[in-house]
């Protein structure tokens, strides 16, 4: 008997494993009847998942925070992307008449993010805390991901700090360039994104979590062997293609989520006291 | 003829210098593509069935959201409008209610409904609800007060004083806030479609702004006010219905 | 300056003594202003009172409490012995603002059908009551026009039939007739005092024309006074049926015509400041 | 105002004490998790503490700001729109097929086309509000100026007026009760829509702050948020009322 | 039927025979219903001519065809020379529903200010004006009420001295006096005749007093037939100024008046099917 799953998903490559591994059949031979559910707004994915309209959803790492924060009962199951130094796809660009140097450069400039905090929001503020610029000397906004650029090139805002493959698209229309790799220079190696499900799922459904991570496995196996299908399978899911893959990283530990959290506590962004060790399953 | 060729400036002069000016170079933005690119790619999203699927999936809801809220707000609207001291003691809750913008209950209309029309519709009426609810209320006291008390007098039982004076007398008026409120159910449903629930032409909407298709995204847009306009259409005819025969050219 | 009541012919039938309506010591104000104080006045079943007076006087405030409209602020007001707390279809009320009164939407069919639809008389009986009542008011072949098709005379009728077919008890009329021609008018004197004899129903008949009001009643009520009051009551004491012809020509109905204007000359008028002096 | 303990006020006052307490009840019974459907008392609370930090009046008076200037603009046009569409036929035919159609535009589609051309800006969100406020106004308002009844517009054919003294002295005062009651829906449609441009563009106000809670699932502070929304909107909406009370003082003397 | 018109008294001013206003042949139809047809007639400057009609004749259209509210189909209709193609300030008309012709959002003192309004006066001679036009009317102690706290017979009133306000060169009046009781009624009668004997303007009044359209008129037009034509225009030759007691016992005033009932008597009523047969 199959266990029925919904997974949610945004449109994002980061979970190219899922889809994959829904279309190649990977998830059906691990026991789990999938259903993929495509949901464009990330941070409506703990509210689905604890509604129950779908059992297992991708989220970035300080929304799983978040909703603990909030009191909902969220545990990771796996992981998904890490960004790192060597393989940057999130960037601080600057519009391209904007010579920028240093990061007090942003005094008194307005930068652009697709969402306030998410996680490429709380990045550049820690950045820009690491760099002594202080937070509210530079205004940051909040705009709709796919307007961006033009926000950009109508010069609504000075700077972006954005994510592929918006990007790469932005350097190519030569509307800005990249002006700084603040993510990779915060932590050149984190986990950005993963998969989660409520605590109280998890533990009715042991089989199911380990037949989803092993299709997970089997998915990023099936991406290193056969990468051309894979982008064909990405174009399908989200889409469009991006000009590359992020670094794919099913495990997700305890110390993943110690690094925001303590980046959280930085920007007082958490109420509570959170317990890495109890969000991700073991 | 006339009348239409009248309504047709505006529209076709204005598609016209956005052309012109996308094709000149005058405007570059990316996410405001060219009307004849959003041509295209409706006919393609027409073609393929999408379009047409997620149609029925909004309008479904719309509608069914709209239909409660037209049911409470009539019924209630009537009794408001009819017995002052009624409004008086409801009057400042609804209007401490009707302020709060629908989407703020989405969180807690999923966690009732889970994805789905209940989700969709409830917000939807909640949203609808409060146009026809004040329209009514104001369409019900402009009823010339000779009328209801003809309906006293014959002592018409509550349902018969709503059929045969009250809704008859102030059918147009209502009709103005259903009228609004069929705009307002449309925005909403796809609002939510938007922000939340994974159907329907918001979803599509969202799902290409965010694939970035953007004339596809565009071509949505336009399909959503096609709708909308045809909706209105109806309505307003049937607001001419049984009231327009006496009205005075 | 209340007048001695005479005892009333008996012309009418047993039990009619009995009064069907009373009113005593009613007051009714519009915020300070007092319109009505103390009336006193009574009528039998099937009698026919008519009231006079002059304008703003308030006998339209008068039969609007009688319907059931406006609330008395003081006294009592009984219909056939149980207090009149609010509008009834025993007491039909046909209003001085005929062009008001009618539903736009309806046809005069379908307004004068409003009645019986209250009365729920069934659907296949309506269409011959409706065809009666309109004939009797000479509206046939405007049967199915809507009201603002109708000139004015024509709308009063639609209200007249549209009450005739409540079926009422007691009949409320203020100044039906007056968008009447003369022929007309004459004819439906006639037929509602017909009716209101057949029917056996009380009648409250507010009117200008002082032959009208000696023609159709069994007394005439002049109100007058401010606040107003029933400065006089005259029993009219003509005989029954009455005839267009030798009723106006009976001499008594000239001594009463002459008698009404008399005291109508000496009542106030709210244009006539300069004979008696005026607040 | 002048009876401090008018029933009809106290009754009122009681009947929205009554939802409150089922409210209460409701959100005690945890048929929905606290998390995202809290008791009044904690949103009160935390609406409490708010006053006390400060932190609540300058969201609250940017949203009252905001939503003022886009409801004036919404009503300045409408009627103005809605005088010349109710009574010309000639506006009616040139404008009523385009205005029919913009009309479904949802706010959401709206607002990345205005930020576009004004930026992210007070005037880009009072744009909005504006757009999206009109409707009701302007619906209202034609359906008033067009159905003046016929006897006061032959009063005026006959005084020989003219048209800017027949929209003044007739058909705006006949219009004037559907004009109010466009104008109640409109103004609850504009607080709603300053609430949505702040979240959409960032702009500080209550709907950010609203926004935000919803993030981080802070549900106390999310109804905290909407109560001020009630509380903003019923007090615009009494400002309405009295003024409808002065200009419509006629229509409640009926006999 | 067209009566013989007689030569009218050379009892008016030099000029007031050159017609200022003339019918001729005008013919108004409702859809496919023709409701005036061949309509001849023609009013003297000062000239004051009454119209009586069974309900539903077809007055108020006539009425207001000469207010350019309606439209003829066939037919001219000349005032002082000129064609009437439209409304005009000039031509004061008082409708018969007074309860909808009123500004319901003004009070007495704004309605009749209306006017003045509309010819421009300066807002500081508008009060005299008003006050004495309303005093005139009777309605000095309601000048601040609305329109629906006033009585029917005061909401004519109050039509009237709007009308006067606007200073016309033709009035007219449809059944104006209509709820008014009998002694306001005289008394605003001869208001009114001194009125148009003063500022010489020609008078176009209906109503269904035939008593009311001798004493006032110079001539009575009967408005009859089905479609309606001006069946008999009766010359009224009765000295002026009028008196309301001796005018009235004037044995040519009986003498019209008998006439005037016969005639009216055979034409056809809407009541009176029997009497000629209807179609
Ligand atoms: N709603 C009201 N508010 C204040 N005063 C009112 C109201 N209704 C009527 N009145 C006043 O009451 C008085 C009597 O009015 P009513 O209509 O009863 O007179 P009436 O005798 O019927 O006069 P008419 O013969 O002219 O119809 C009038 O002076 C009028 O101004
Ligand atoms: N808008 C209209 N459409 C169709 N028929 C109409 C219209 N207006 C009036 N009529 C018809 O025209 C005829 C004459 O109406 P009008 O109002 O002129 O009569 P009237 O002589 O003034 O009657 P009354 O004395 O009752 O006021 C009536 O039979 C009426 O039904
Ligand atoms: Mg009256
Ligand atoms: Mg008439």
């Amino acid at each position: 008997e199959p266990t029925k799953v919904a997974i949610g998903y945004p449109p994002a490559t980061d979970f190219l494993a899922a889809y994959v591994a829904m279309d190649q059949g990977i998830f059906a031979k691990h026991n789990i009847d999938a259903t993929m559910v495509k949901i464009p707004v990330v941070s409506n994915i703990p509210s689905a998942v604890v509604s129950g309209s779908i059992q297992i959803g991708m989220t970035t790492i300080p929304v799983v925070l978040q909703a603990n924060d909030g009191g909902l009962d969220l545990v990771l199951v796996a992981g998904a992307a890490r960004h790192t130094k060597e393989h940057p796809f999130i960037s601080l660009l600057a519009r391209s008449d904007i010579k920028y140097t240093k990061p007090a450069d942003l005094i008194g400039k307005t930068v652009g993010v697709p969402g306030i905090n998410s996680v490429i929001d709380v990045m550049f503020r820690k950045w820009l805390v690491n760099n002594h610029v202080p937070l509210d000397k530079v205004k940051v906004v909040e705009g709709p991901l796919p307007q961006l650029p033009d926000m950009l090139k109508s010069a609504s805002v000075d700077y972006v700090a954005i994510v592929d493959p918006l990007r790469t698209r932005i350097v190519e229309t030569k509307t800005g360039d990249i002006a700084a790799e603040y993510f990779a220079e915060v932590n050149p190696d984190v986990l950005v994104s993963g998969w989660l499900a409520s605590g109280d799922w998890v533990k009715k459904n042991p089989e199911a979590v380990k037949g989803f991570r092993l299709a997970i496995d089997e998915g990023l196996d099936f991406i290193r062997k056969n990468p051309e299908e894979a982008k064909f399978i990405e174009k399908k899911y989200i889409g469009y293609n991006s000009p590359s893959f992020p670094t794919f990283n099913n495990k997700a530990r305890p110390e993943d989520l110690t690094f925001f959290l303590n980046v959280g506590k930085e920007l007082h962004l958490y109420r509570s006291q959170l317990d890495p060790k109890k969000i991700v399953v073991p | 003829m006339r009348r239409l060729l009248l309504g047709a400036i505006i529209p076709v002069s204005s598609l016209v210098a956005w052309e012109t000016s996308s094709r000149t170079g005058l405007l570059t933005l990316e996410s405001l593509s060219r009307p004849s690119d959003i041509v295209v790619a409706g006919y393609v999203a027409l073609r393929d069935g999408s379009l047409l699927l997620a149609t029925l999936q909004t309008c479904e809801t719309a509608l069914f959201g709209l239909a409660i809220a037209t049911v409470i707000g009539i019924a209630v609207g009537t009794i408001l409008g009819l017995v002052p001291t009624a409004e008086r003691v409801a009057g400042p809750t609804v209007e401490a209610l009707r302020p709060i913008p629908a989407i703020a209950f989405m969180p807690l209309a999923l966690m009732m409904f889970g994805f789905g029309v209940g989700l969709e519709a409830s917000v939807v009426a909640y949203a609808c609800v409060w146009p026809i609810l004040i329209v009514t209320i104001a369409a019900v006291r402009a009823i010339e007060g000779r009328l209801i008390e003809v309906a006293a007098v014959l002592e018409l039982p509550l349902w018969k004083r709503m059929t045969k004076i009250v809704l008859p007398a102030a059918f147009e008026r209502i009709n103005i806030g259903l009228r609004v409120s069929a705009a307002i159910s449309l925005v909403v449903a796809v609002t939510v479609e938007i922000v939340l629930n994974p159907r329907g032409l918001g979803y599509n909407l969202i799902l290409a702004e965010q694939s970035l298709q953007i004339g596809l995204m565009w071509a949505l847009l336009v399909w959503l006010c096609l709708l909308g306009y045809v909706l209105n259409l109806v309505l307003s005819h049937v607001g001419r219905g049984p009231t327009a025969i006496w009205r005075p050219l | 300056m209340q007048a001695l009541r005479k005892n009333p012919v008996a012309v009418r039938p047993v039990g009619a003594d009995r009064p069907a309506l009373s009113i005593s010591n009613l007051s009714v104000r519009f915020g300070a202003r007092t319109i009505l104080e103390s009336i006193n006045l009574s009528a039998r079943k099937g009698e026919f009172v008519c009231i006079v007076g002059s304008s703003g006087s308030g006998k339209t405030t008068l039969l609007r409490v009688l319907a059931g409209l406006v609330r008395a602020d003081e006294g009592k007001v009984l219909f056939e012995g149980t207090e009149i707390s609010g509008p009834s279809r025993d007491r039909a009320i046909i209003f001085q603002d005929y062009s008001k009164a009618l539903l736009p939407w309806r046809t005069v069919r379908g307004n004068v059908a409003l009645s019986l639809e209250a009365r729920n008389v069934p659907a296949a009986e309506q269409e011959a009551i409706i065809a009666e009542l309109v004939a009797r008011m000479g509206l046939s072949h405007a049967k199915d026009q809507f009201p603002n098709q109708l000139s004015g005379g024509m709308q009063q009728r639609v209200q007249i039939a549209r009450c005739l077919a409540q079926d009422p008890k007691l009949l409320l009329m203020d100044e039906p007739f007056g968008a009447l021609d003369a022929m007309t008018r004459q004819t439906l004197q006639d037929e509602i005092l017909q009716l209101v004899a057949d029917k056996h129903i009380a009648t409250v008949f507010i009117t200008h024309d002082l032959e009208e009001a000696i023609y159709l009643g069994d007394r005439v009520v002049v109100l007058g006074g401010s606040p107003a009051s029933a400065v006089e009551s005259m029993e009219i004491d003509l005989p029954r049926p009455r005839n267009q012809l030798t009723t106006r020509e009976d001499s008594r109905f000239l001594a009463y015509r002459h008698r009404l204007f008399e005291f109508l000359v000496h009542e106030r008028s709210p244009l006539a400041p300069q004979r008696k002096g005026q607040d | 105002m002048r009876r401090l303990f008018d029933p009809i006020k106290l009754a009122a006052l009681g009947f929205a004490l009554l939802l409150l307490a089922a409210w209460q009840l409701l959100a005690d019974a945890h048929l929905i998790s606290p998390i995202f459907f809290p008791s009044p008392l904690r949103a009160f609370a935390v609406l409490q503490q708010r006053v006390a930090d400060g932190s609540l009046w300058l969201p609250l008076a940017a949203t009252s700001l905001r939503m003022t200037v886009g409801w004036l603009l919404a009503s300045v046009i409408g009627i103005a729109l809605g005088a010349a569409i109710g009574s010309s036929r000639l506006a009616r035919n040139l404008l009523d097929p385009t205005l029919e159609f913009i009309r479904p535009l949802p706010a959401s589609a709206v607002i990345p086309v205005a930020i576009l051309f004004l930026g992210l800006s007070n005037k880009m969100s009072i744009a909005v509000i504006a757009f999206g406020a009109i409707w009701p106004v302007l619906l209202a308002s034609v359906h008033g100026f067009s159905s003046v009844p016929l006897e006061l517009t032959n009063v005026s054919q006959v005084l020989g007026f003219g048209r800017w003294d027949f929209l003044r002295k007739i058909a705006f005062p006949s219009a004037l009760p559907d004009i109010v009651a466009g104008l109640r829906v409109s103004l609850a449609i504009a607080l709603i829509l300053t609430v949505v441009t702040e979240m959409q563009s960032s702009l500080p106000g209550l709907g950010w702050d609203i926004f935000s809670a919803q993030r981080f699932y802070r549900s106390a502070d999310l109804y905290a948020g909407l109560i001020m929304l009630a509380l903003l909107g019923f007090a615009a909406n009494h400002l309405i009322l009295l003024l409808e009370w002065r200009v419509l003082r006629w229509r409640d003397l009926r006999t």
